[in-house]
């Protein structure tokens, strides 16, 4: 079995989940890699300098957005850097995004001098999002090897722009219970950790699984992802109907609305959600805890 | 009512000799023996070892940074990682080793909810965390106008809205200059804010948070940490606290002399000198043993140094108007000459410290090595012989540049259950801990004795928490104990919408949402405050 | 000797063989080859559950594994000597961690075959999957010496992280062939996919067509260099046949990758101009 | 005993250890590979000289070398290993390197290697590199017409240097193409060599001599000149003298070239075939002309 643990569930879902797998010996996956494994084995080679949204809205003056989609993830992207509505941005767009990064750290030191004139202070900001990435952890690593580059000039922070609400809360929330962001087999006897491997569509494809638990709303999944979860039985824990015809629906609540929950922004800072009303509809967490305890009778 | 018959019993309170005797304890309290009545349970301890269970003062198992951390250690299998544990496997780390109570050391109160939701996991102990305010803007701005009220109403507010224990202060200002690209200021230089130095923020905190009384008093971490020659700044700072009461940790970090290569080398008898002069202070040692590490620190300054010297990739995320987390994954090599040196220096301060009540063993887990080594290093305290065959091994430099080839010390085994509980549980304030007086918390390690002193210290015969065996033949149970510790101090409700407006100039995020957002923790105990007025 | 184990009927799911030292049964017998324990996921099995077991005396030490083997994991994981034979086709992991001996896929292998690898030969005829020879995740080496030899196509990411051994693929390979490769030689027939040898520092790509040329390499002319004569004889020799253009003229050489040591090459016959 | 009439002396040829090691040489064309290897073996004569002897060995076919190119193989002997390994570095890089598209492999596999492309690889001055293919290393060394690529270790074998003959002619012509004759018989036993111009050596040795500081002198016994004031090992219709010095891989490579050259130079006109010894005092090896001969029937 494997379980899909999709980013707009707040991180409490996440130790109930781990204890459900480690109880049915289960595959732990999530819909948005980019967050988790990806950047996270990026990171690991390349490193990254970051900041919460605060020093950025006060310090930053250039802006770099890797990914012309980047405004629609982030419609109020200027909110938080005003340097985007004083127009010091520019937007990297390239349909092979490897080479685009090759090139510009090939010329990086003419490009950082460009971005950031002369001054001394000037501080940049590099935004990137999922179609940037294009499902590979090679740009991945570019890009932050890039940011290095650059950091070695001026000062530029980045920030990853992901496509759902709590991309990043679920990514630490895994990171800090299981030591690993998705990707894994959860049993009794440990953790396993494997990104190419347990990649939800190597499971189905490679047979390992037969049956899905999805817990969220799985809007995120890629096209090509839906189509492989119809070789196998799904049942779906979501806060509202989607597309995926699955065996079993069971609605959620949904933070924020029926229920607290945590979640994180852009810049990693935990929000806690409060609920807005009262509805009989019981979180994720609460399944998931229903469900360890009635296979342990 | 359970009985622990025929041990020999280490009770800190009195001394550092064993004295034989039966322990008694009711209600996961000890008592004192009654001559009335027949206990339910008596556990045979004869050939035994008791002694108050182990008092971490300072490590890094929580919070944000450490989530960082791990996105460093990622490979397959990487739940084995000794130097980054989950919270809940670092809790049952600790009680196997017979720690029962456990401080992280820092959380920035802007993610201090990642810090809680950790720390809720770590069941099993009592576990608290300190709060991050050395370059935190708005207690800066109270200090450079000398505002002590509205500074003491600020720290008391930081600590209560995230739900930490006591105040961390981490290289004052350092993470201010940074983010303005200047270098990290010393003890008497400005750090940009009027004419506020390091020195005025380090004595003026202090004072602070002792006219609040709270139960651990400021908890620092000096500047140059890391440098070689940092010794005499580090004195300096030293002097600079007033005869106040503070706790330095990983001092180890702090105490290097310059050598006329231009590397370290040791400056542990300076610093021994110069804290024998104020017996109110305490200290940790943050010892490093050789092999990984991954630097967990908000020092900024310090980290960007090591990696510009290093040239490997860190991770370094500012957090608006407070300092930064930085993660850069290291190794101490013991043919490193500089490594070798900080090792050795480590040990000297220990050994050279000579009340263990106030100098502490850490490792300042996972910077200097993982805690999991702590019975190596009481091994290395314990046995010259073991340290000079120690000692052969590493470079030359820990011989020619440090004092501890002479250093002719062995610490009592009472020596090291007062450094490791009575010590750091009277400095986190915590006085029902860390001794087996009558009224004291029944938290008990049980050793076998024997001669090899490592394998005695990494494998305790049973560990007990409040009453209860929770570790014994290699099975922790963990299940509903520990609590959370946090501290209260009381401040002064109408300065809110004072610090409400403030914060919310500096920051990103709306009052109500900052810190732990207003969540009711749970599971938590509060340690009172004993505040003896302004 | 001659050990042969063949699926039961019965037999459905992935099974691992991470845990069992092929090599090692030689020294067993039927009795306690059958009660070796198994993973079949995380339920525990023995062996005899699922494969039949038969014992023959033979000129070479040989492990033969038939049947349905599509969905063994790790077959001949962490084998230092003899020779595993797999009649059809290997799951994925097959060979990883192996440092010596020989293993045979007759039909395709999975992904991660030869994962971090240190000596010894694997013989795929089929084709094999993603992250052939690559390193561990999260690892930066990836395979440390050895040869494995594809008669059909590889996937993506071959190689990635090599540090040395020889890869040869006898059609074509997906993108990043030679990503992050540390040194070692990779050598595809065919063509090879987009970003070959991205980040690598130093080592070799030989490649009959190229699909695109990263701007981290540089051109650097016609390259009759020698050593590829010798791999090349060295592979027509173990059954690899040269296209016959590649024995008349020199193949063109780029440097790279730039951005990381840049002591890396890929030649190629064939490239975009 | 004879043969054709000509008297084989009952005698033995001294012959002494030696380490040999086996190159194999390729170009693009088998011309460029003879012209290295020659340029290698020059003056590799005697060794008491230039401590190295040597000698071509058979050209081969692409598909007998390692890169597919045609080959000359060359056989290098010297007393020592560590001599060899100097000579190894010292003529592949002065003769093999600068030679046209050549390469150089070891052509030897022994368990006792020396490693020259160790050293010659810093020719490359940091651009050189390598390749590892099933456990032998091979140094790429970036020179202006590609790359000169090189095995790192080559094999050392035990070989027997010093096997001799000495034919005695009525004349001189008749002795030199007897001789002539034997040499193209001692290159046709694999692994033997005549390192000898021609494989002839017209200068015949005594170790040692009336001088203090020479090594070996003119073997007077042999000089037709100084018949009357030495005591002459010449027949008195003997006028003219070659040698023949033949390094093997083995004594049986040696007895077995000697014999074939002994059977090639029993021409009319030839008197006598002896061998060179020091009463057998220097050399581990004594080869018996009476012996080899009936160990190597024709």
């Amino acid at each position: 079995m494997a379980v899909v643990l999709c980013s707009d569930l707040p991180q409490e879902a996440v130790p109930a989940a781990l204890a459900f797998c480690q109880q049915h010996s289960a595959f732990l996956v999530t819909d948005d890699e980019f967050s988790g494994s990806i950047l996270s084995l990026a990171m690991k080679e390349a490193g990254t300098l970051s900041a919460s949204l605060g020093i950025l809205r006060d310090c930053i003056n250039r802006v770099i957005c890797c990914g012309g989609d980047i405004l629609q993830t982030l419609p109020r992207l200027e909110k938080f850097v005003p340097a985007v509505n004083a127009g010091h941005v520019r937007f990297l767009e390239d349909d092979n995004p490897l080479a685009a990064l090759q090139n510009l750290r090939l010329e990086t030191g003419a490009s950082a001098a460009n971005m950031a004139s002369n001054l001394d202070d000037q501080q940049g900001l590099v935004l990137f999002d999922k179609n940037w990435l294009q499902e590979d952890l090679h740009i991945a690593v570019e890009l932050l090897h890039w940011l290095a580059d650059l950091n070695r000039g001026q000062r530029w922070y980045s920030l990853y722009a992901a496509p759902a609400a709590n991309s990043l809360g679920i990514c630490n929330a895994l990171l800090s219970t299981a030591g690993c962001p998705g990707n894994m087999h959860v049993s009794l006897a440990g953790i396993e950790y494997d990104p190419r491997q347990f990649r939800l569509h190597q499971l189905i494809n490679n047979g390992w699984v037969d049956t899905c638990l999805i817990a969220g709303n799985p809007s995120l999944m890629p096209a090509a992802l839906k189509e492989d979860l119809k070789k196998v039985t799904t049942i779906l824990l979501s806060p509202e109907p989607t597309d995926l015809k699955p065996a079993l629906t069971l609605p959620v609540a949904r933070a924020g609305v029926d229920c607290a929950g945590t979640m994180q922004r852009l810049d990693q800072v935990p929000l806690r959600l409060q609920p807005l009303f009262t509805t009989s509809r019981v979180p994720v967490e609460a399944i998931f805890n229903s469900l360890t305890g009635r296979a342990a009778v | 009512m359970i009985v622990i018959h025929g041990a020999e019993v280490y009770n800190p309170a009195r001394g550092h000799a064993p004295q034989p005797g039966d322990l008694w304890i009711e209600d996961g309290r000890i008592i004192t023996p009654r001559q009335d009545v027949i206990p339910e349970q008596v556990i045979d301890a004869r050939g035994m070892i008791i002694a108050p269970a182990g008092v971490e003062i300072h490590t890094h198992v929580t919070g944000y940074p450490l989530s960082l951390a791990r996105r460093f250690t990622l490979s397959e299998g990487c739940r084995k990682n000794p130097l980054l544990p989950s919270p809940e496997e670092a809790a049952r780390l600790y009680l196997q080793l017979g720690y029962t109570t456990v401080f992280d050391a820092a959380t920035s109160p802007l993610y201090a909810f990642s810090s809680y939701s950790d720390l809720r996991q770590m069941e099993g102990v009592d576990r608290g965390t300190f709060v991050l305010a050395g370059d935190h803007h708005l207690l800066l701005q109270a200090l450079a106008s000398n505002d002590m009220d509205y500074a003491r109403n600020i720290i008391a507010w930081l600590v209560s809205c995230s739900g930490g224990y006591a105040l961390k202060l981490v290289n004052p200002g350092g993470g201010l200059a940074w983010k303005n690209h200047r270098k990290a200021p010393d003890l008497d230089e400005g750090i940009g804010i009027g004419t506020l130095t390091q020195r005025d923020v380090l004595k003026r905190c202090v004072q602070a948070v002792n006219q609040l009384g709270m139960p651990h008093p400021v908890h620092i971490h000096a500047g140059q940490l890391g440098q070689p020659g940092n010794a005499v700044n580090f004195c300096n700072s030293i002097r600079a606290l007033e005869s106040q009461r503070a706790h330095l940790c990983h001092i180890q970090f702090f105490s290097y002399g310059l050598d006329p290569s231009g590397g370290y080398r040791s400056g542990a008898e300076e610093v021994v000198r110069t804290l024998e002069e104020f017996p109110q202070l305490t200290c940790d040692v943050g010892q490093i043993m050789f092999g990984d590490a991954m630097t967990v620190t908000a020092d900024t300054s310090a980290l960007s140094r090591l990696q510009q010297g290093l040239k490997k990739p860190w991770i370094s995320n500012q957090v608006e108007a407070e300092g930064g987390n930085n993660i850069l994954p290291l190794k101490y090599a013991p043919k490193d000459p500089s490594n070798a040196v900080q090792w050795a220096t480590g040990l000297e301060l220990l050994l050279l410290s000579p009340d263990p009540a106030r100098m502490f063993l850490t490792t300042d887990h996972p910077n200097g090595a993982p805690f999991e080594t702590y019975p190596q290093v009481i091994e290395l305290l314990m046995s010259r012989e073991a340290r000079l065959e120690a000692l052969q091994q590493v470079h030359r430099a820990a011989r020619d540049r440090t004092g501890l080839a002479a250093i002719e010390r062995e610490y009592s085994l009472g020596e090291i259950f007062a450094m490791t509980s009575f010590g750091p549980a009277r400095s986190l304030g915590l006085n029902d801990r860390g001794h087996l007086e009558p009224g004291a918390l029944a938290d008990i390690r049980c050793y076998r004795k024997q001669a090899d002193i490592c394998g005695m210290f990494a494998s305790p015969e049973w560990v007990m928490k409040n009453g209860r065996i929770v570790y014994q033949n290699g099975r922790v149970d963990t299940q509903g104990f520990g609590e959370i510790l946090v501290a209260r101090p009381k401040w002064d409700q109408d300065q809110l919408p004072h610090i409400k407006s403030d914060l919310e100039n500096r920051i990103s995020i709306s009052f109500d949402l900052y810190a732990l957002g207003g969540t009711k923790m749970e599971n938590t105990r509060e340690v009172p405050c004993t505040s003896t007025g302004f | 000797m001659r050990v042969v184990l063949e699926t039961r009927q019965d037999c459905t799911g992935p099974i691992s063989l991470k845990g069992i030292n092929l090599p090692a049964l030689f020294h067993l017998s039927q009795g306690e080859i059958w009660q070796l324990p198994l993973n079949h996921l995380s339920q525990p099995f023995v062996l005899g559950d699922v494969f039949k077991v038969d014992i023959r005396d033979s000129d070479g030490d040989e492990v033969v594994l038939r049947g349905d083997t599509r969905l063994l994991h790790y077959c001949g994981y962490g084998m230092d000597s003899g020779r595993v034979m797999v009649e059809g086709d290997a799951g994925a992991c097959a060979g990883s961690g192996m440092s010596g001996g020989e293993l045979v896929i007759e039909g395709n292998a999975g992904d991660c075959l030869g994962v971090a690898m240190s000596g010894g030969k694997i013989s795929v005829q089929g084709n094999t999957g993603d992250w052939c020879g690559a390193a561990l995740a999260g690892e930066s080496k990836g395979m440390t010496g050895g040869v494995i030899l594809t008669g059909g196509n590889a996937g993506s990411n071959l190689g990635n992280g090599m540090r040395r051994g020889l890869i040869a693929v006898a059609g074509n390979c997906k993108n990043y062939a030679g990503s992050c490769m540390l040194a070692g030689t990779i050598l595809c027939l065919g063509e090879m996919g987009a970003g070959a040898g991205v980040g690598m520092q130093r080592g070799s790509l030989v490649a009959g067509t190229i699909q695109s040329i990263l701007p981290g390499f540089s051109p650097a002319g016609l390259a009759d260099t020698g050593w590829l004569r010798l791999y090349l004889n060295w592979l027509e020799e173990n059954g690899f046949t040269m296209p016959a253009s590649w024995l008349e003229k020199p193949p063109y050489r780029f440097s790279g990758d730039h951005l990381a040591a840049g002591k890396g090459e890929i030649l190629a016959y064939e490239f975009p101009q | 005993m004879h043969i054709n009439g000509v008297l084989i002396d009952d005698t033995f040829a001294e012959a002494f250890p030696m380490a040999y090691s086996k190159l194999i040489i390729t170009a693009d064309t088998p011309a460029l590979a003879r012209q290295a290897a020659q340029a290698a073996a020059g003056m590799a004569i005697s060794i008491i000289g230039c401590s190295c002897e040597s000698g071509l060995g058979e050209a081969l076919d692409p598909a007998e070398t390692p890169d597919a190119r045609p080959g000359q193989v060359l056989w290098l002997y010297s007393y020592s290993a560590e001599k060899l390994e100097e000579q190894l570095f010292f003529r592949i890089g002065q003769a093999i390197l600068p030679s046209a598209t050549s390469a150089c492999f070891n052509g030897l596999d022994s368990p006792l290697t020396c490693k020259p492309g160790a050293k010659l690889r810093y020719f490359g001055d940091g651009y050189q590199s390598s390749k590892l293919l099933e456990g032998r290393r091979f140094w790429r060394i970036p020179v202006a017409d590609g790359e000169f690529v090189l095995d790192e270790s080559f094999g050392i074998g035990d070989g027997v240097g010093g096997g001799n003959l000495l034919l005695m002619g009525t004349d001189r012509m008749t002795a030199l193409k007897a001789a002539e004759a034997a040499v193209e018989a001692i290159l046709q036993v694999p692994g033997a060599v005549a390192p000898f111009p021609g494989g002839i050596c017209r200068s015949p040795s005594k170790p040692k001599g009336k001088y203090a500081n020479v090594p070996a002198s003119t073997n007077d016994g042999f000089c037709p000149t100084l018949r009357s004031r030495v005591e002459t090992r010449l027949t008195p219709d003997a006028h003219a003298v070659y040698e023949l010095v033949i390094d093997g891989d083995s004594l049986a490579c040696v007895s077995a070239a000697m014999a074939a050259a002994i059977r090639a130079a029993c021409r009319p006109g030839i008197i006598q075939i002896t061998a060179g010894n020091y009463g057998g005092k220097w050399g581990k090896y004594h080869i018996y002309l009476h012996q080899i001969l009936q160990e190597n029937p024709a």
